[in-house]
């Protein structure tokens, strides 16, 4: 059987009923999907996967990316889910790209099966942490205080 | 001798002031090679060099590789998608 | 600050994209959103979370509720994750009812929070887990062979 | 002696063969108490007893539970959502 995987930068809206719909087969019986949004407020305040945070606003987000390779590695991402979670159905990864306001879902990430103690939490959550170490998108964030392109701390090992 | 497209991101373009660039290479240049050109033809690149990706036709690079003829490179940020 | 609770028995359409909407802050990042579906076709043998599975083929299912009884226990399930994970900003628990074919979803569980390392997908996880062991609600299968009440096996303490 | 609502769903509905019932009840009547009445009154409802869950008020009872003045009450089977 062929299994749907969608992976796409885009600059549309994302439909969470639409790219659902598009990876529940007739045997899926349970979806785990993941999506980030823009913070018009930060407060954390120290260091998280490699993001330095401190309390801030949020005007909004600039976000760019290397289509082709991004949309190349975000099917390596949906290649890596299908090896370690073979139970997995549809996936979707979705970037949304452009301009962006608090509250704006930006990325998404769901995985499909027939049950959802076949691993799907955590296919959806390696896919999210995946995509952020691999698929090249940047944002640049705007506050009040001015620009400023925000940088991730991963590099890449010869075979990702 | 043969012709690469070189692509710039998010703070590799600010400091490169460019989005992309055409360069003549030698053969046999590796990623390191193209690095040292690269820092000679625009010095605003190098104090960001390490912490530089850079990836050949869509697929990682290290510093060892050697360039393809005709390929496709990037160079940028470590990614912050999401 | 009030943080949104969403909880209800509906017979409408589950709309994710308002759903989300619903529970997402200024202070949101991250929200990790569980769905089930009718599946059309069950091919697990044996028996996994109370319920015995054989490969079979269902045409509907028709879900009922006592609704006053289930909204109280959502909201509880609501509390539960609240006190587990402080960090979580928005809870919206919906089970559709009525009669339900193929391909449908019929439950959602989503949760938000500022980052997705506070611990949002085990909270999703763990409302799922939840309702379906203490929200009044059944589902009677419809295949092709009749109909059957499909039955849990949890058992409420005092408390509960 | 006072009123309580019964409601039953899905086997439980089917195997008594009603949604629902008035109950006039003596005071201070515990949940097993009413168990054996209901089974009195509705012999079918007994070989689902072992597995069927009872509320009162919108709260899972247990048999040695007093049921208060009014009580709206509920049998039904484990539940199976989702």
């Amino acid at each position: 059987m062929k299994f749907p995987t969608i992976f796409s930068i885009s600059e549309e809206e994302l439909d969470l009923n639409k790219l659902l719909d598009q990876i529940t087969l007739t045997s899926t019986g349970a979806a785990a999907i993941f999506t980030g949004m823009v913070r018009g407020r930060t407060t954390r305040t120290g260091k998280a996967q490699g993001i330095h945070y401190k309390p801030h606003e949020t005007d909004h987000l600039e976000y760019e990316a290397y289509k082709p390779m991004a949309e190349a590695k975000m099917l390596q991402v949906a290649e890596e889910i299908r090896e370690k979670w073979p139970t997995v159905e549809g996936i979707a990864i979705v970037q949304r790209i452009g301009k962006l306001y608090p509250r704006t879902p930006t990325v998404l990430i769901a995985c499909t099966a027939s049950h959802r103690d076949t691993g799907v939490f955590d296919a959806a959550r390696y896919g999210i942490d995946r995509l952020k170490e691999i698929v090249p998108v940047w944002k640049k964030e705007i506050t009040p205080e001015g620009d400023e392109w925000v940088e991730g701390e991963y590099f890449p090992k010869p075979g990702e | 001798m043969h012709k690469v497209k070189i692509m710039f991101f998010a703070t590799l373009r600010t400091r490169a002031e460019r989005r992309s660039m055409e360069l003549e290479i030698e053969n046999h240049l590796t990623v390191a090679g193209l690095k040292e050109i690269l820092i000679a033809q625009i010095p605003a690149l190098e104090a960001s060099l390490p912490s530089t990706l850079i990836s050949i036709n869509r697929e990682f690079a290290f510093d060892e590789e050697l360039i393809p003829e005709g390929a496709e490179i990037a160079l940028f940020p470590p990614v912050s998608g999401g």
